[in-house]
């Protein structure tokens, strides 16, 4: 096996620890504002971690649509709401407190659960972009085998398009 | 990098930062008071799934394609949802002047 | 498509265009209804005719795959079909249902206001019949949860619709009744399919022995399998369950009570439909599943049959001696009847399994006449109250005559379909449990003393305080002939040519309890 | 052409049934008594040539696991000599109801119905099986009910036909049990097969065999006979059922159906005659009805009820004679009994219809002149009854008291000549205040007249009979109907049983002759003495010197009375407490169910915050549970 700190090995050390402490920063800040900044940082970590496993189209989309689109997005109707807000400073009551330490259980389960099996580590002489780039792969892929489901994905899309819009629209008898 | 070659990271430590990704989401879902941040927290949730798809397209037993473009498909998912979810907020929020999660509750008027 | 798949598409068919129907057509929804329930009779008599020549076995099936559920049990997936089919048992039982059905659309279609809610009354009986023929045609499981499912539905809502007064509530009592009751016959009976596939038991020695997961009717009946494959406890809790199922479906005592609640305000068809057929498929359930795939349980169990058996007659029987009027006496007396029909079963002996199958029938017959009698009665003199009755032969010869009948047949009297049922059944009772079955003799008795307590009040005597307001009610009508001599020739005919049932009974008798010839 | 025999009253009541409406009178009378007449025909040929004794025609009817029961007809002696005196009587009895029943709305009806009891009276004592016997023995059951209340509208009639159903009803289930039984230990419902059975040695089922089944199986089916024929502790209901019309209770309840169960006694007697019990039960039943019922008719007042009584009590001593082994005598005497006592009610029909429907007998009196064929027809029939010698009574009678004493019966033989004495007081105390005397009801009286022919000449017919029926078995002839009845023996029939075991056959003693007539002499003086002329003051002084025996007398011994304050009071008060039970017991308990419900859809609604975070939480957690579940058990199934 490849020794334990190789150069991959601390990036993706560096790459989690980056992704946790937003996510916690998201956790503890009070400011909503602040805590979509948290995200942002979190998505983009994401995008690095992709990047690192060698899926760089991913990666980048999950900058273009998430660090961008969806945080901006974010922003945008905090801005619209009350943009003043922040979470006030709450008591423990049972339920935050179930809901923690059922969050926390179910963490420790699931890591017991990752521990226990001996996972894969793929296999080094496949070629998942079967020579191409990884985008040209994965373009062929959506356009040859994912053809119906990538246009349902498209219809989506506008069909969501379209359902905010008019959601958001401001009514005639609303004032 | 490429589509070949070793990782040397292990699928486990992947599946892990996953998981602790996922349950610190779900804290924050079922915590937040901020309808926003509801929503923004169930994000974080879609993110951790896609790790661990990501994860296993390079990493599974037969590394392929599908699991990135699984994960493809979440990113549109998600950015659908938001959209809608947003501009559901922002009517309710037209209506009752409020983005507390508290607030938005029909039982008890 | 076979005959028997058409009978079941036909009403159901005749439903699905209904519902399109606009409200104020129900002009065509009663002309469609009238149609399918003809179509279904013929069909009926064609697979008399066509399978006569050889009761045993399955006849006129057909099927469908419908879909599969992949890798199921033990890496085999489960196909699930559309799938009928009657033999020597379901069919007469089948024939029952379709006659009962088109009697049941008659009556419903002759009513003075069958314009009144008109869409809606033929739309749930389309259904109702579609789900009760098919009942007795199913052959796959799926299939027959699914009939009997749409038979429950209807029947609440014919009941919630067509009933007067406070008893409208009981249509709830009989959604939950027999939704529960549904309920244990579908784990019941899919868990003898599980288990003769060795769910229970031993895997290894079933996939030996071959034994594999089926939902198909005729397959599983003929899987023999033994104790290591399908253990005897499992046996005994899934025949009980089954059993708790069927009491509550039949209305048996002490799980009856939806049924004297659901016929004490329910229109006369309703009650003729729901009588007739609908409270048969219980016992249709016990014979099939509970005598023909655990014939064991049903000797280890018998004494608890039998008991229970003896217990239904004669409470039954004081109940409806008990009555104050038509509705409630006829409803206990079925119910006392199919005291006597467990008591057949419990025995199980040839003779007995042949007599609780001629119970269904007869019971069936002589319960849709007396209800459809008593409603006549109703509608002319205004109540069926005992002590308001009185004399009805001076000025309703006609009907009292047949009411007279109808209640010679529901006592036993040879030569009505009553009499042989329960000769038979006693021929198989008195070999297993004579004990029980001298105390069941009374029910005999006792039904003699009712039926004819009843006779007495209504149409012997001066005329009563009702019957003198409605001096002019006209005797039987042309409509009402119909429903009455159907009924009452299948009554007599089964009573004087017992043959024609015992020609498919007998062998089906044999067959049920693998006891041979 | 046995099939013939109720094949002709059966297209007669489909032909009645079916447009008898639109027929006038005489045209129904006259399909009826036609089919009937040939009938008659048919029978008396099957009388004079029988044949081979059961032998039997028959269909398949059911079969039932591996029986195959048939449906048919048997003919032997036994069977011949009963289809001529069914189809006798009831040619005879169907014409008189011409007149009888004149005008009556229901006219075609009545006729439909007697039609339908002929077919059924004719099938019973014909049947091949015992099955085929008790579908018959429940439908002239059924006519007997449908005729009793015939005159629905009378409340005491729909009470009494319910009463004549229920009471015979509980002795036909002994029968039906008998029946099943039988059918269990033999495997067949043949007679033959029964018999051969019963024979064998193996004859039993797992928890009784041998004699104590053939005893218990016996007595279940002389349960049947005791309803049928109105024997103690049943009888109660044929006195009652003298609500139907006159000709109905002649033909019904004196002549035919209610000696069905004496029939089918003597049918099942191989059975009989193998348990000693069983025929001792049958004796004892017998002696005590025949006494009981002779006591009660003794103060009757209702002329229909003290003939009721009577043929009660004579069926009683029928059943003394089959319980003595006389399987001959027993059937001799119904033979003769048919007759006299179908004319009896005739005649009293004939009297009651002269009066404008007056039953009462102290209403009664002087009609011999009014009434001379009713009354020289009414006599002869009661000196038979009385047993009068050379009346066709005193032969059955007495051969039934011989066999009793030479049976070694000595005390049923001292019950016997009481019950003589008794019949012969009665009978002629009926025949005193009837006709003899002067009219005690001038306005009645006046109105009195004999009816028309088709009334008087069966009386006169069935006065021939009474009066020679019995010579058909005098010892000068040598016994012919004795002779003709045991040809039975040994055939298959009776599986073969001999004459001996059929029936015990005694020599005539010129003694006991004597003593017999003497006791019947000694009645009719003593109804004489008190009833003749000029002697009513001394009736109503006996009555009085008798006191609470009078009354008992009268009251028939409470038994009506004990009867409805135990079994049906206990029965109405079960129905009460069943529905009662069902009504709020049960009811309630489902109702609490309901409440249940309801109070835990309250108490679970408290969890439902409308929170959705709160939910989450508890799916949090249940998401954790399944997990660790799965972990632990280290898979998911």
């Amino acid at each position: 096996m490849s020794p334990l700190w190789s150069a991959q090995m601390i990036a993706f050390f560096l790459i989690s620890l980056f992704i946790l402490a937003c996510a916690v920063m998201m956790l503890s800040f009070r400011k909503v504002v602040y805590m979509a900044l948290a995200v942002g940082g979190v998505f983009i970590g994401c995008a690095a971690l992709y990047i690192l496993l060698g899926a760089e189209f991913v990666g980048i989309a999950q900058v273009v649509v998430y660090a961008g689109a969806i945080t901006i997005l974010i922003l945008f109707a905090i801005m619209l709401t009350n943009h003043e807000a922040t979470e006030p400073e709450e008591p423990w009551t049972v339920r935050k407190a179930l809901a923690a330490v059922g969050c926390f259980l179910l963490g420790v389960t699931l890591l017991f659960v990752i521990r226990g099996q001996a996972w894969p580590q793929g296999d080094p002489s496949v070629d998942v972009n079967q020579g191409m780039s990884n985008t040209l792969a994965i373009g062929e892929a959506l356009f040859k085998s994912y053809m119906i489901p990538f246009e349902l994905v498209s219809l989506l899309l506008t069909v969501a398009l379209v359902g905010a819009v008019i959601l958001a629209q401001q009514r005639k008898g609303d004032q | 990098m490429g589509g070949t070659g070793a990782i040397q990271i292990p699928t486990g430590s992947i599946l892990a930062l996953g998981a602790i990704l996922f349950c610190i989401g779900l804290y924050g879902a079922l915590t937040k008071r901020n309808l926003i941040m509801v929503l923004v927290s169930i994000e974080l949730m879609l993110n951790a799934a896609n790790v661990n798809l990501v994860a296993f397209s390079r990493l599974g037993v037969s590394p392929n394609l599908n699991g990135q473009i699984f994960s493809l498909f979440t990113i549109t998912v998600a950015a659908a949802e938001i959209a809608v979810g947003l501009a559901l907020l922002l009517a309710v929020f037209r209506v009752r002047k409020t983005t507390e999660v508290r607030d938005l509750d029909l039982h008890r008027r | 498509m076979g005959l028997v798949a058409w009978s079941v598409a036909i009403p159901l068919l005749a439903g699905l265009v209904t519902i399109f129907l606009p409200s104020r057509a129900c002009g065509v929804a009663r002309a469609l209804s009238l149609v399918s329930s003809l179509l279904t009779v013929v069909l009926a008599i064609c697979v008399w005719v066509l399978s006569a020549a050889q009761p045993a076995g399955f006849h006129a099936q057909s099927s469908l795959p419908w879909f599969t559920l992949p890798n199921l049990w033990q890496g085999t997936d489960l196909a699930v079909h559309l799938s009928f089919g009657v033999d020597a048992l379901s069919l007469p039982i089948w024939s029952l249902a379709i006659l009962i059905s088109a009697v049941a659309a008659w009556a419903a279609a002759t009513a003075d206001d069958w314009r009144e809610r008109g869409k809606l009354r033929f739309l749930w009986l389309d259904l109702g019949s579609a789900g009760v023929i098919g009942v007795f045609a199913a052959t796959d499981l799926f299939t027959l949860l699914v009939a009997v499912e749409l038979t429950l539905v209807s029947a609440f809502f014919l009941v919630h619709l067509f009933s007067r007064g406070a008893a409208r509530g009981a249509a709830l009592q009989l959604l939950i009744y027999r939704g529960l009751a549904s309920v244990f016959l579908i784990t019941a009976i899919v868990g003898m399919a599980y288990g003769l596939a060795g769910g229970f038991g031993d895997a290894t020695v079933a996939a030996q022995s071959g034994a594999v997961l089926t939902f198909d009717i005729p397959k599983l009946l003929s899987q023999h399998v033994d104790a290591s494959v399908f253990p005897a406890v499992a046996r005994s809790w899934l025949f009980l369950l089954l059993l708790l199922g069927v009491f509550m479906e039949e209305a048996l005592v002490p799980l009856h009570s939806w049924y004297p609640a659901v016929t004490a305000g329910a229109e006369r068809w309703v009650n003729l439909w729901l009588g007739g057929i609908v409270t048969k498929t219980g016992a249709y359930l016990l014979l099939r599943f509970g005598a023909g795939l655990l014939p064991d349980q049903v000797q280890h169990w018998g004494a608890l049959l039998g008991w229970l058996g003896v217990i239904n007659i004669l409470y039954g029987a004081f109940a409806a001696w008990g009555a104050s009027g038509w509705r409630r006496l006829v409803t206990f007396s079925s119910i006392s009847h199919m005291g006597l029909f467990l008591l057949g079963v419990a025995s199980a002996t040839t003779a007995g399994a042949q007599g609780a199958m001629f119970l269904i029938i007869s019971s069936g017959l002589l319960t849709a006449l007396l209800f459809f009698l008593a409603g006549g009665v109703e509608a002319r003199v205004g109540t069926e109250r005992f002590d308001k009755l009185g004399g009805l032969s001076s000025s309703l010869p006609l009907l009292s005559g047949f009411l007279l009948t109808g209640a010679l047949g529901a006592l036993g009297l040879p030569l009505t379909s009553g009499f042989i049922s329960e000769i038979q059944a006693f021929m198989g009772s008195f070999r297993t449990y004579p004990g029980l079955s001298f105390v069941a003799l009374l029910g005999l008795i006792l039904s003699a003393v009712y039926l004819l307590y009843a006779m007495e009040r209504t149409t012997f005597g001066r005329p009563g305080p009702a019957l003198e307001a409605t001096q002019g009610a006209a005797d039987l009508t042309g409509a009402e002939w119909v429903p009455v001599l159907i009924l009452t020739a299948m009554v007599l005919l089964v009573g004087v040519w017992p043959s024609v049932l015992g020609h498919w009974f007998n062998p089906a008798a044999g067959a049920l309890l693998r006891i041979g010839g | 052409m046995v099939w013939w025999i109720p094949g002709f009253p059966l297209i007669a009541f489909a032909i009645t049934l079916l447009v008898g409406r639109r027929l006038a009178e005489p045209v129904v009378a006259g399909i009826a008594v036609m089919a009937t007449l040939i009938s008659f025909v048919l029978s008396t040929i099957l009388l004079l040539h029988p044949g081979t004794p059961g032998a039997v025609t028959q269909l398949d009817w059911l079969t039932v696991g591996q029986t195959h029961i048939g449906f048919g007809m048997q003919t032997s002696h036994l069977n011949a000599l009963m289809a001529f005196v069914v189809s006798l009587v009831s040619t005879l009895v169907l014409l008189y109801s011409r007149g009888y029943m004149a005008g009556d709305e229901r006219f075609s009806v009545y006729y439909q119905y007697l039609n339908l009891f002929v077919f059924s009276m004719l099938g019973l004592v014909l049947s091949a099986n015992l099955l085929e016997l008790y579908i018959f023995w429940e439908m002239v059951g059924l006519c007997s009910y449908l005729l009793v209340g015939f005159w629905f509208f009378k409340p005491e009639a729909a009470l009494a036909a319910k009463k004549s159903f229920i009471v015979t009803r509980i002795g036909d289930t002994g029968l039906f049990a008998g029946i099943v039984l039988l059918w269990l230990a033999s495997g067949s419902f043949n007679f033959d097969a029964v018999f051969q059975a019963a024979q064998s040695p193996g004859f039993g089922l797992g928890w009784l065999s041998g004699s104590g089944l053939i005893t218990l199986v016996a007595i279940l089916v002389f349960l049947g006979a005791v309803g049928k024929s109105a024997q103690f502790p049943l009888h109660v209901w044929l006195p009652d059922a003298m609500e139907g019309p006159t000709p109905v209770s002649a033909l019904i309840h004196a002549a035919t159906m209610v000696a069905a169960g004496v029939y089918l006694v003597a049918r099942m007697f191989p059975l009989f005659a193998l348990s000693h019990a069983a025929l001792t039960t049958v004796a004892w039943i017998g002696g005590v009805t025949a006494l009981l019922a002779a006591l009660i008719a003794l103060t009757q007042r209702d002329i229909k009820r003290v003939i009721a009584y009577s043929t009660v009590s004579q069926l009683g001593y029928m059943m003394m004679a089959l319980g003595a082994g006389a399987y001959a005598y027993g059937v001799f005497h119904l033979f003769t009994h048919a007759f006299f006592k179908a004319l009896l009610f005739l005649t009293a029909g004939s009297v009651i219809h002269a009066l404008g429907g007056e039953q009462d007998l102290f209403k009664m009196g002087g009609l011999a002149g009014k009434l001379p064929i009713t009354r020289w027809t009414f006599l002869a029939a009661a000196l038979a009854l009385a047993g009068i010698f050379p009346l066709s009574g005193f032969w059955s009678k007495d051969a039934i008291l011989t066999a009793l004493l030479a049976g070694g019966h000595g005390i049923l033989y001292a019950v016997g000549l009481i019950t003589a004495f008794c019949t012969a007081f009665y009978i002629f105390r009926l025949y005193f205040l009837a006709f003899a005397g002067t009219p005690r009801d001038e306005a009645l009286y006046a109105h009195a007249h004999e009816g028309g022919w088709v009334m008087t000449v069966p009386q006169v017919v069935l006065g021939v009979l009474a009066v020679m029926a019995g010579w058909w078995n005098t010892p000068i002839g040598g016994h012919p109907i004795e002779r003709y009845l045991l040809g039975d023996a040994g055939t298959s029939f009776f599986a073969g049983t001999s004459a001996g075991d059929i029936g015990h056959v005694y020599p005539e003693n010129v003694l006991w002759m004597v003593i017999s007539l003497v006791v019947a002499l000694a009645g009719i003086g003593l109804a004489a003495w008190m009833y003749g002329a000029r002697a009513d003051q001394r009736a109503a002084a006996a009555a009085s010197a008798a006191g609470p025996l009078y009354r008992v007398s009268l009251r028939k011994f409470y038994l009506d009375e004990i009867y409805e304050s135990s079994v049906v009071r206990a029965g109405k008060w079960l129905a009460r407490i069943a529905d009662g039970l069902d009504r709020f017991v049960i009811q309630s308990i489902v109702y609490l169910a309901s409440r249940m419900t309801y109070a835990a859809g309250w108490g679970l609604r408290l969890l439902q915050t409308g929170q959705v975070q709160t939910y989450g939480v508890v799916a949090a957690l249940g998401l954790f549970v399944l997990i660790a579940i799965a972990m632990l058990r280290g898979g998911v199934m």
